[in-house]
């Protein structure tokens, strides 16, 4: 079975339990057990690949199993892990552990919920084990369209609205990974022989720059679809929005990070002199997301849109720092993705529990809310610190090795990219504070507010978990960088190989 | 002797009455005189293959029997076709083509 | 209660640790061939960014630490005991004391650390439990108000900090102290040559990164955020909001201060400007507050004014580099007396439950521990000797008077605002006018008034330390040396101060209206505090929120959304126009059929023939 | 003789299918199909293609224009007319078949080559019976069984679609739903 085929095969058998269970306790005790086991298997995988790597392994990817699928095709369900993907599984784990708590009181058609909510962790797990574009694009796949039942039945406000904008662009979006993937696939071998879509095959030759021109762009734009690239962001406010607690949560921590990780597995490393050349092109809408979506955060009433600009904003951050070609501007990259990622995680878990208890999302309707519940209020608060970037939780290292990386590109273009980028850490700043302000702090805003209850023990847990991840990654981050810039050599020659 | 008419003139024939069909199905409002005009087209088919088996390969009955297949399969589609027009009626109490739409859009 | 017991008792072992440390670093090991050196305890990388660049956390021991150890350990272990008596009872005790330790925690690491990288990060820490600490208490919207308002100017400050940083570690390829600060360092050599903007790059860096320091020790023009700082707990107000966080901006330019003295004049000739102007603005406005609290924070700003004046005008080394030794020894002495007042402020607010200088009067009668360790810190204040405060104040003047002198009559002009401000302040409280009190105040507990007395001792007695000996810019003893005509002017406009003072305000009389309207038009500009909070208002409110971030949600909602939907809307008309063509009518598909069966036939045909 | 017949045979089947399309009768219309479907009959017969033409005439002469003509006296009175068709559709009707007619002159042009090939032997009817039923070369049990149940499912087909009622679901609610 090896290490990573379990990450697979646990939820698809928690999903097929699931579907045999009959009362709502039983779905989310099966959910629960099964994720917690997923987190576990995770963690685990995080100590085996260290202690692999302690041995002496070189390779770039760890425990490869093979399968052949397509043979015409040269299909293969082919997977191994380095560095960032066991970060990613990792965040993963948590977040998904975390969503499942969240979702604890999901009281209409909970074992669909739960089976679809699974399903789509299914397809973020696969696509960071897998090292065959097609499968990986396969398991893309899975994870976006369960989004649209999620948001579509569970959702709240215009869900079909909603839920069909974010599934007609990340479609969109797809459909352009497809043809990347595709075009990546048909010359994958330029000198003759075998056509393939294994990722480490493609790194070792060199696509003609032809196709690299043609389907970097392609791919790039694709993934950066899912990572709300400016101006194709504009699903994720909505979406974000509508979706219940558990979906946000998984799609802003998780799911947003596959489009940042496919960036740079797929569209960079097998495309590297493309990249050079297109970087600055593409540097232009992602600072641009970091700053705009700042701004406009600064200006937004309702809570989970406040985050869903904030996650624009925050998540354009990797791009951009994917883009400055270095290695401490994409560990940071990477970092980020594992920081955002759980802090946006709990931030939409405390929305969902804080609109549980007032039944609106607007902050000027609230006040006060920290004399109610002290829990989830510091929750809150320690997660709007790790959005600003204070040190000691985890934005800070992800922001400092982004900043330093991009800083070290000396052409004046980059140089005021990276200065007006910085700044977006006075903006968020500003809307946090003024989120945390108006929502927590002050006066009771209306007496039926007195009445609401601290968080219950399934919601303390799921935050509390977070907290603790964040908490550990902002204080002790060095074995997680260090794993992920070693796993960062192959692409960072590949890179370096192609100037 | 039918020899000595040459194969052509009959294939013209056919050939018109195909397309003398293929107009009354296009122009006719009514079912079933749409229906004749079906009956004619396949008619003409089954028609043009009797002629090319008997002209063409005389030993041979492959025309032939498509003719006689053509016959059957035109005898069943007509039960089904009346059946379906007998229906229409009922339900829309006419059988002007024009105004059986509901399967529009 | 127990947490704030538990706080205290931690508090003392760490002050006591603190001292032994001076101790041994004073007196046995720092001191090698006459000059002090700087001792790293421990270093340990925490983050590698790049090669070259890593970021440490370790302990990093010289003169300007050791000594910022002493000041905060003592103050923060004062206002811990003080808080035991002052915030019994109140909501929220365990909070106060968990945050409380998280600012000791942060500002003592600060205060040791090896790298600037380390300082940054602590340096947003104490932001950060500064923030906390401002909010206290969070039901009232003022203080929430100025909670935020603190951190995000002092984040906006944090910014020029971090790109200075940024620009700094780029050059050098390092974050390391002993290296950047190291006197014959190379490092520095060719970012030195670099120019840019008519500046060279290491300038501009040394200006973003004073940038941050003024923006954490409230100099103008970041300065408005400490009078709203003043809405958190008294205790607070005096660990941080004058003794020790706000100071952090002087001791980041005194640990950079090798790097501003030999490689960047221009910026500390910037920093000199940047202390004399705003010692002498918020001295002015400190005249015309009521706000007790606020009397108190514009006078630290002016004080810090002087600090960075102080540093602003030394050199390194030597006879020049006295500004620095001056700069620091007012930092220690001014940690003193500061939280004295301000602790002394508190009692009073205490027993009096405001915080107008309207509602007080007499106190003297009631309160005599507070009234005459108040009255020291003033004296210590005002520069009168032999306090503490005019010592430090002396060697400031000193070194501006031989640098430069135009900054030595401003400083001396502000010295004697600063005797009136603060004897209008005293004079007003504890003299004044007969006040009928409600409740008859009472002389604070005794957790409270201990603290006041040993602050007030070290406020007397801290003048007499040889300071000299112990810190200066390159590590060598330095004697200073005093000046009497120096000395006896400041003392001449001290007493004048004082005695205007006490003209107006020592009985209860029409005289401060007069004045007041005898200045009209200033006096009511600097009533306002020159309407700087009104222009950031309008900003932040007009200029941001409603100029940049509300357009630009509007143009998100409307033109990035409207043109995805413009998109969605188009494919959908498309749709509705081709629906038509299933228009249900069977002849209209069966001519389509065959007039599709035509054509391509045609086609067919003529292809191949 | 024959020529001569054959050829007043071909002209009743073009005009007869003229009028098939354009009569405004519907009934009559029936009838002329029938002229044009005996007609073909007769130059089958005249082929020496007896079976085909003895099929002909029963199956389609006379079972499929009965039951058309049943359907037309199920559903129309006896005097309705119809209305011509609107000009318009008809023009591009006709524009198409001719068309169509043209195209397929063009191929046409090939066939005046087609030649009757010698050694024509009338099939006999022990022949056609055997090719029925072999499934050899020249064997067509397997169209042939085909046709029969297609046949039988055109039956029950017929019987199902026209009378609803035998299937009609029988169930409360959807009655209510009608009412």
């Amino acid at each position: 079975m090896g290490l990573l085929l379990p990450l697979i095969i646990v939820p698809v058998l928690t999903v097929i339990v699931i579907a045999f269970t009959r009362t709502q306790h039983q779905t989310r005790m099966t959910a629960a057990i099964g994720m917690g086991i997923q987190l576990l298997l995770s963690v685990n995988l995080v100590i085996q690949y260290l202690l692999e790597r302690k041995t002496g392994n070189k390779a770039e990817m760890l425990f490869r199993k093979s399968w052949v699928w397509f043979d015409s095709l040269n299909i293969k369900l082919d997977i191994g892990v380095d560095g960032i993907s066991v970060a990613m599984i990792l965040l993963t784990g948590i977040v998904v552990f975390a969503g499942v708590f969240a979702s604890w009181k999901v009281k209409n058609l909970s074992k669909e919920f739960f089976i679809s909510l699974i399903l789509l962790a299914t397809g973020v797990f696969g696509f960071f084990i897998t090292i065959d574009l097609f499968v990986l694009f396969l398991f893309y796949e899975m994870a976006v369209i369960p989004m649209y039942l999620l948001i579509g039945i569970w959702g709240t406000g215009p869900k079909e609205y909603s839920a069909m904008k974010l599934t007609l662009m990340l479609m969109a979006g797809s459909a352009l990974i497809l043809v990347g993937i595709l075009g990546i696939y048909f010359n994958s071998a330029p000198d003759g022989g075998a056509l393939t879509y294994n990722l480490l095959e493609i790194a070792k030759i060199n696509i003609p720059l032809p196709a690299q021109r043609m389907f970097f762009p392609l791919t790039f734009a694709g993934f950066g679809v899912l990572s709300a690239l400016f101006p194709f962001h504009t699903w994720s406010p909505d979406g974000h929005a509508s979706a219940p607690t558990a979906v946000s949560m998984l799609h802003a921590g998780v799911l947003m990070k596959l489009g940042g990780y496919g960036c740079l597995r797929v569209a960079m490393f097998l495309m590297p002199q493309a990249a050079h050349e297109m970087a600055i092109i593409f540097l232009v809408p992602t600072g641009i997301s970091v700053i705009y979506g700042a701004f406009v955060a600064v200006s937004q009433k309702d809570l989970k849109y406040i985050n869903a600009y904030s996650s624009v904003s925050h998540v354009g951050l990797i791009l951009f720092a994917l883009l400055m070609l270095n290695k401490t501007a994409i560990t940071g990259a990477v970092l980020q993705m594992v920081s955002h990622g759980l802090m946006t995680a709990l931030f939409f878990a405390l929305i969902g529990m804080i609109y549980g208890r007032t039944h609106t999302r607007m902050i000027d309707k609230m006040g006060g809310l920290l004399k109610v519940m002290p829990f989830l209020g510091a929750a809150y608060i320690i997660a709007g610190f790790a959005s600003l970037g204070l040190p000691g939780l985890s934005g800070f290292v992800a922001e400092m090795n982004i900043f330093v990386g991009a800083f070290q590109v000396s052409d004046t273009f980059h140089r005021v990219l990276t200065i007006l980028a910085v700044s977006s850490i006075v903006v968020t700043a500003v809307y946090v504070l003024r989120v945390v302000a108006r929502l927590l702090l002050g006066p009771i805003e209306k007496a039926e507010y007195e009445m609401i209850e601290d968080g219950h023990w399934y919601e303390k847990f799921s935050t509390g978990l977070l907290i603790v991840a964040i908490a550990g990654m902002g204080m002790i981050p060095l074995w997680l960088t260090d794993m992920i810039r070693d796993s960062l050599d192959p692409i960072m020659t590949k890179l370096a190989s192609s100037i | 002797m039918i020899s000595n008419i040459p194969a052509l003139h009959f294939l013209i024939v056919g050939s018109l009455m195909f397309f003398i069909g293929v107009y009354g199905f296009l122009t006719r409002k009514n079912i079933i005189a749409m229906l004749l005009s079906a009956e004619l087209m396949i008619n003409a088919v089954a028609f043009n293959f009797a002629i090319l088996n008997r002209y063409v390969f005389p030993v041979h009955l492959e025309g032939y029997f498509f003719s006689l297949f053509i016959i059957a399969v035109a005898a069943a589609d007509a039960a089904v076709a009346i059946a379906i027009i007998i229906n229409i009626y009922r339900n829309f109490d006419t059988i002007e083509v024009e105004e059986v739409d509901d399967m529009k859009y | 209660m127990v947490s704030g017991i538990i706080g205290t008792l931690v508090l003392g072992t760490i002050t006591v640790l603190s001292y032994f440390t001076a101790w041994q670093y004073f007196f046995t090991d720092g001191k090698v061939d006459g000059a002090y050196r700087a001792i790293t305890g421990f270093n340990h990388v925490w983050l590698t960014l790049t090669e070259s660049l890593h970021i440490d956390l370790g302990v990093l021991l010289d003169p300007i630490s050791v000594m910022m150890l002493l000041v905060v350990s003592t103050i923060s272990l004062m206002v811990h005991i003080y808080s035991l008596g002052y915030m019994k009872g109140e909501d929220g005790f365990y909070r106060y004391y968990a945050f409380l330790s998280l600012f000791t925690f942060s500002m003592l690491g600060l205060v040791v650390a090896t790298n600037i990288f380390q300082m940054y990060i602590f340096w947003e820490l104490v932001g950060a439990s500064s923030y906390l600490l401002i909010g206290f208490y969070y039901k009232k919207p003022s203080a929430v108000a100025a909670s935020k308002k603190a951190f995000i100017v002092t984040r906006f400050a944090d910014l020029g900090f971090l790109i200075g940083i940024l620009i700094l570690s780029f050059f050098t390829g390092t974050f390391d102290f002993a290296a950047l600060t190291n006197p014959s360092g190379q490092v520095l050599g060719s970012i030195a040559g670099t120019s840019f903007i008519g500046l060279s790059v290491l300038s501009w860096s040394m200006i973003l990164i004073f940038m941050g320091g003024a923006g954490k020790s409230a100099m103008f023009p970041l300065h408005i955020w400490l009078p709203d700082a003043m809405e958190g707990p008294t205790p607070v107000s005096a660990l941080i909001h004058a003794a020790t966080m706000v100071v952090a901006g002087v001791y980041l330019v005194a640990r950079m201060f090798p790097v501003y003295a030999i490689w960047a004049p221009e910026s500390l000739a910037i920093i000199a400007f940047v202390g004399a102007f705003t010692s002498l603005f918020a001295a002015v406005i400190a005249c015309t507050q009521t706000d007790i609290k606020r009397i108190l924070a514009y006078s630290t700003i002016s004080q810090i004014g002087y600090m960075m004046l102080a540093l602003g005008v030394a050199g390194y080394g030597g006879e020049a580099g006295s500004g620095f030794t001056a700069s620091m020894f007012h930092l220690t002495t001014h940690a003193m007396f500061k939280a004295l007042l301000f602790l002394g402020a508190g009692s009073i607010i205490h027993a009096v439950h405001s915080n107008e200088m309207g509602d007080m009067g007499s106190l003297r009668k009631y309160m005599p521990v507070t009234a005459i360790t108040f009255l020291i810190a003033c004296l210590s204040i005002s520069g009168i000797p032999p306090f503490a405060g005019f010592f430090s104040k002396d060697e400031i003047l000193a070194a501006a008077y031989t640098s430069q002198p135009i900054y030595f009559w401003v400083e001396w002009f502000v010295a004697g605002l600063t005797a009136f401000y603060m004897f209008r302040l005293y004079f007003g409280v504890f003299w004044g006018k007969k006040t009928e009190y409600k409740h008859k105040p009472k002389e604070a507990p005794l957790s409270m008034t201990i603290p006041l007395i040993v602050l007030a001792i070290g406020a007397a007695a801290a003048g007499f330390i040889p300071f000299g000996d112990f810190v200066s810019s390159d590590g060598l003893a330095h004697e200073a040396s005093f000046h009497w005509n120096i000395a006896s002017l400041s003392i001449l406009i001290a007493l004048a101060g004082l005695a205007l003072a006490a003209w107006l305000y020592l009985r209860e009389s029409s005289r401060p209206e007069k004045v007041a309207a005898g200045f009209k038009g200033f006096y009511t500009a600097a009533y306002h505090k020159f309407y700087f909070d009104e222009l950031y208002l309008f900003i932040t409110k007009k200029i941001v929120f409603e100029l940049i971030s509300q357009p630009l949600a509007w143009f998100d909602r409307h033109i990035v959304d409207g043109f995805m939907n413009l998109i969605g809307r188009m494919i959908y008309r498309f749709a509705v126009a081709v629906k038509r063509f299933q228009s249900g009518q069977m002849q209209q598909y069966a001519f389509v059929f065959v007039s599709g069966v035509v054509v391509l036939a045609l086609i067919i045909l003529i292809w191949w023939t | 003789m024959e020529q001569i017949i054959t050829y007043i045979l071909l002209a009743l089947m073009l005009i007869f299918s003229v009028m098939t399309v354009t009569s405004g009768r519907i009934l009559r219309s029936a009838v002329y199909l029938l002229t044009v479907l005996v007609a073909t009959a007769a130059i089958y017969f005249i082929m020496q293609y007896q079976f085909l033409a003895a099929v002909q005439i029963t199956l389609y002469a006379g079972g499929i224009v009965v039951l058309i003509i049943f359907s037309i006296l199920l559903t129309h009175h006896i005097e309705h007319r119809m209305e011509n068709p609107v000009f318009w559709k008809a023009m591009i009707s006709a524009l198409a078949a001719l068309g169509a007619v043209a195209m397929i002159a063009w191929v046409l042009k090939d066939a005046q080559s087609i030649q009757n090939v010698a050694g024509f032997i009338p099939p006999k009817m022990e022949d056609i019976g055997m090719a029925l039923l072999s499934y050899g070369k020249q064997g067509y049990v397997l169209p042939f069984e085909v046709i029969s149940v297609l046949l039988l499912a055109a039956m029950i087909g017929a019987i199902a679609v026209a009378k609803p009622a035998l299937l009609q679901f029988k169930n409360k609610n959807f009655k209510q739903d009608d009412q």
